[in-house]
């Protein structure tokens, strides 16, 4: 396997020397939009913490570039699976964001039609949604559909046993996946070193036979080229690939960390020099195709959206408790009625 | 018209796995050695060859992959058939059955339902070395979400599992394994029993045995031995073991007011448990004696040789069925 | 000499952690996040920095690994203590749990004996989202060969660890993380209670709830708002679930001839059944009313929004203490 | 990773054009001699199950070479964690035939003392004891001692999560593990086509960030190489090894097993040529090692070991039904001594 670094526009927003072709430049600013657009859902989610609107929030600042290419490459009919950081990720596949954000305000698991959308929940147990991913993506063929899935997750989440066996059913059943791995540099507080001791994560693709590519994941030219590519592959029938996308995560884990225990505000410092947005604002300023009218747009549009988002999860949902049993078998059982009516008169009595 | 036939309970799970995939094309069927070989114990035999590769098929040997695989089938459409090859190999699927396979249509407010079957010979009674006799069913009767069934007849498994592969939510199905090759009069085509349903195998007026799975005809031994004592036992079937029916079981209690639960698995913390605690809670003034439990013992389950002394026997149950304070009345 | 502080229960099991380092050369603690950050609850606050990287160390990101690792460790000689972060993701390494933590000393013959620890932050009321609230004791209650231990108060966090941590056998440590971060004095030089021991954490003449963990405070707080309802309804906080007091606890109910169970976890095959199951068992001629339970509701646990309409509170244990058939006697 | 698979002794016992040396030829003629009993041990295994001795055996007839290799490689402080088809090797090892065994027999799950042989007992759940094997080598380094550990696994356990992360937490922590996958082709009836899309198991080390070697499995000569190589950079602190071993299972999974089910007597033929005793044998015979007294010797102690093994075996060693309460707690809980007492009464009814 190729074990070079896939890039296409530098920090400076130059091209690459020898790099592949970017993408159409409406591509590109379309993604530059969306990027926007996932900055400022970081941002607003981040302050509905601080404000005691959601309970936690796991943020992909920085990791913009990977959120949205792992949308925009898909078509209509493919499936997205992320995982409880990949908020941004949902939303550019057009989920509306108060109903994303349901999980994180507490009042469901999750609050959208994983159906409606091919969004599946955004997982929690790590590296189990991958298995979810195959088994979506090799019944799609059984059934004569040419539909891809693309499955997000983690550096850490690479070390659990179900990365492993998805990585593995997949390159058997030639299944039309493709593994996005955003390696952010740390699992909570844990370092890449003490996760893996192989030279990169796309290395791991060798030993399932699949083809692994590692890009640099801070430059949406880039990962558009990479993961399109690979969605294309397993569309034809070429079966699965692992991407690797070298990335970082800008903010804490969550709200809940305190970032400052385990890295330093240099390594930080570093990795804000390779912002995937300033990096693709100068490519695309440079090639006069990102206007000053156009920035004033984006900036309004990403103003409309954390705006939609804050009145929607400070308005809230509004729960209800009885729900609790509505939802656990088809038909509840007679030991869920029971329980139910036991709580509905403890709410009546409470009521009176 | 009746479809009786002859069938252990390899055939009988066979043909209803059949007659399944006839009747449903988005029903399939996986796991490991289920396909040329037709499972290890021969339940899945011929179902590769007559339905083809893309019906019945082997998949790696990874079991969390297997019931994870499923849940992504089944949800886009598709009603997985999953066999674990034995009790305690499905183990490493445990986080994917609690924390997914049972949680999916709850999390998703009933949007995505997962229809799929996890197959599990169970329990011991075939000399099994370590790992090959668990008595699991414990570990998902405790996990909301779950339907867990527990056939102790041929018919019954025919029957339940056609109705489980059917059912909106997912299923765990328990075959007691040293069932299968035992043959009985099974009519395929006999109207089904309800999901959630017991049965009351033999009435009683003295006491109630209630029991699942393989311990069932242990039961009926047991109330065959107490009848030539001249004490009249009644077995009841589970079937189900979640949705519970409390009705079948509460009935046939008040009417006897004396109860023992027989299950294989240990007792601590189990379904036998349960049993206790909700046949007591809802009969307690029908009561005569505390209702009693027969399981295994709480040790993991011993190597073949001493298999006999741990499994619940008619010996055990009528011993305690004789501790039930028949003085007091 | 009184070694009394107040400490918070997470402070309480860091320095369980640390005296237990610091006595013994064999102690080693690892888990996910434990190093340098301190564990997500900072149980594990400053061992690395005070024992070195070999005595506390982050392992890769994969809980089978984690407790697969510690059972190689144990056999060589070391005494492990691992943190599973939260309740469901100890749920990957169910099956080193089950098929090896539980049974090696038995498979070798008690050649091999695992003296390791598995902590788990257990339970609910920390609003926390999907996967971090699961009262997953059942499923370890159930294994034959673990011991499982659910401290109620700070000292008893320090108290039990310390003891677990000795005992030549595997214990899995359920800490009730919605108290790890409120204080109480604790006084580590305390005799340390046996383990396997229930405590009467309140004497009551009319009733006794029986608790443990995360619900013992609120069957005490029961109890109090019973007495200036006129009524004397004792607590018992089990600690220890498996072994289990039966003398300690059948004493008290024989005594009050009634009990309520409080649990968080789905009570449906649960540590509560057993709990109905073997007081009734044992104390059934004591009994004015059928033993109750009130636990959590057989759904998977809810969002933060409704959880509080799923833990069992002082309102419905008292519905329930209300209902224990008073006019009967 | 290098490919190409080492091997010293070719089938027909030449060796090897540009082969690396082989092992001293006193070190072949006492691996021969222990493959002599290994293969003697598996037809009389066979026999006891035909005589209802055994309840079960699982052959490595045709692996004999890794079996008497994995074995031969380590020093008395080593650890050995063998599987449930690795019987020859715990025998090879040096622990009596009878006691390995017992479990087999049904007498008890480990006849043997796993802390006397430093073997562990014979795993059964697959691949969850590479995981043990990475905590015993770990727990030397950390207490100052300088064993090594071999675990054992078959190529259908590669696929489990377990695998995975024993490879993974082995490489990160560098411990002194030597991983051998005993490539028999087969996983029961799946073939490893259905396993792996992999150009190779050993290819799966690149993922872990460790060598990976691709040995010829039925040539002794190169398993005690490459495994010595393995054990010694271990023992030196170099880390883990991932070796496969490319062999075949002669014999079908277990006597309950029915292998014209899945697999053709034509490629058991092909198999039956590159079987190591002859191989070695041709080898060592054609360098005027192997004389016909020695062939005689061989062969008497492999008779020996079937009657002590055959005697021993029929012999039993008698089981107390009260043992099931013994061990599974230091301290028998209340409950288990009650349940003991209960058991002990029933017994003494039936006895009277
Ligand atoms: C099975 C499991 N174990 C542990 C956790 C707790 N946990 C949540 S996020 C996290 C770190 C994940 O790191 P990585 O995969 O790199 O993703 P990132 O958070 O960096 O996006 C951990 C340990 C979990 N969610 N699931
Ligand atoms: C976790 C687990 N799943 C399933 C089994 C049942 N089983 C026993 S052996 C076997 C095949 C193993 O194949 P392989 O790893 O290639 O080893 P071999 O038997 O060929 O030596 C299976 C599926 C098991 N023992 N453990
Ligand atoms: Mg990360
Ligand atoms: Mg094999």
């Amino acid at each position: 396997m190729d074990t070079a670094t896939v890039r296409i526009v530098e920090p400076d927003g130059e091209v690459a020397a020898g790099a592949p072709a970017p993408p159409p430049v409406a591509e590109l600013l379309a993604g530059y939009r969306a990027m926007v657009l996932a900055r400022r859902l970081n941002e607003q989610a981040g302050a509905l913490v601080r404000q005691g609107r959601l309970a936690v929030y796991p943020s992909s600042r920085g990791q913009e570039a990977c959120q949205v290419a792992a949308a925009a490459v898909l078509a209509e009919r493919d499936w997205l699976f992320p995982t409880y950081r990949d908020t941004a990720a949902v939303v550019a596949r057009g989920v509306d964001p108060v109903e994303v954000l349901t999980l994180l305000r507490g009042d469901w698991h999750c609050g959208y039609d994983p159906l409606a959308h091919r969004v599946a929940p955004q997982a929690t147990p790590l590296a189990t949604q991958l298995l979810h991913a195959v088994g979506v993506g090799h019944a799609a063929r059984l059934k004569g559909d040419d539909d891809v899935v693309m499955a997000l997750c983690g550096d850490g989440a690479t070390s659990e046993g179900d990365f492993h066996e998805a990585c593995n059913f997949a390159a058997v059943l030639g299944a039309p996946v493709v593994f996005l791995v955003q390696n952010n540099k740390y699992a909570i507080s844990v370092p890449l070193a003490r996760q893996t001791a192989a030279p990169s994560l796309a290395a791991k693709a060798v030993g399932y036979g699949m083809p692994g590519v590692l890009v640099d994941g801070n430059d949406l030219a880039a990962l558009t080229v990479v993961l399109g590519e690979a969605v294309r592959r397993a569309r034809d029938g070429g079966g699965p690939t692992l991407v690797e996308a070298d990335t970082y995560r800008m903010d804490a884990h969550t709200n809940a960390d305190d970032a400052g225990r385990y890295r330093g505000e240099d390594e930080v410092a570093g990795w804000a020099l390779r912002d995937p947005l300033l990096r693709l604002r100068a490519h695309l300023v440079a090639r006069g195709a990102l206007t000053e009218q156009l920035q004033a747009e984006y900036a309004a549009a990403a103003e409309a959206l954390a705006a939609r988002t804050r009145d929607g999860v400070t308005r809230g949902g509004g729960v209800d408790p009885e729900e609790m049993f509505a939802h656990v078998y088809a038909t509840p059982t007679a030991q869920l009625a029971e329980q139910r009516a036991l709580l509905r008169t403890e709410l009546e009595l409470e009521g009176s | 018209m009746t479809g009786a036939r002859k069938l252990t309970m390899a055939q009988a799970i066979n043909t209803a796995l059949r007659d399944a995939l006839t009747a449903d094309r988005s029903v399939v069927v996986f796991g490991e050695d289920v396909g040329p070989l037709g499972g290890v114990f021969r339940v899945t035999d011929g179902l590769t060859r007559d339905f083809g590769e893309q019906r019945c098929f082997d998949t790696p040997l990874a079991e969390s992959g297997i019931v994870g695989l499923a849940v992504g089938m089944a949800m886009n459409g598709l009603r997985p058939v999953v066999e674990m090859q034995f009790d305690a190999f499905a183990y490493p699927a445990f986080e994917q059955v609690v924390s997914h396979v049972a949680k999916f249509a709850n999390r998703t407010r009933g949007r995505v339902r997962l229809p799929l079957v996890i197959r599990i010979p169970y329990a011991g009674g075939i000399g099994g070395v370590e790992h090959h006799s668990d008595s699991s069913e414990a570990y998902y009767a405790h996990t909301p979400g779950l339907t867990v069934l527990a056939p102790a007849t041929n018919a019954d498994a025919y029957a339940l599992l056609r109705a489980a592969i059917e059912l909106p939510d997912p299923v765990v199905f328990l075959e007691p394994k040293k069932h299968y090759f035992l043959a009985e009069e099974v009519d395929v085509l006999a109207p089904a029993p309800p999901i959630g349903r017991a049965v009351v195998r033999r009435a009683g007026r003295d006491a109630t045995l209630i029991a699942y799975g393989p311990s069932v005809p242990v039961a009926l031994a047991a109330a065959e031995r107490a009848a030539t004592d001249g004490r009249d036992v009644g077995v009841v079937d589970l079937r189900s073991i979640v949705p519970f029916d409390d009705d079948t079981v509460c009935a046939e209690v008040r009417r006897t007011g004396r109860a023992v639960v027989v299950a294989e698995a240990p007792g601590f913390a189990s379904v036998a448990s349960e049993v206790v605690a909700r046949v007591t809670e809802r009969c307690f003034h029908h009561l005569e004696a505390p209702v009693r439990r027969v399981t295994g013992f709480d040790v993991p389950y011993p190597p073949p040789e001493l298999e006999g002394y741990y499994l619940p026997g008619t010996d055990r149950i009528l011993d305690v069925v004789d501790d039930l304070q028949w003085d007091a009345t």
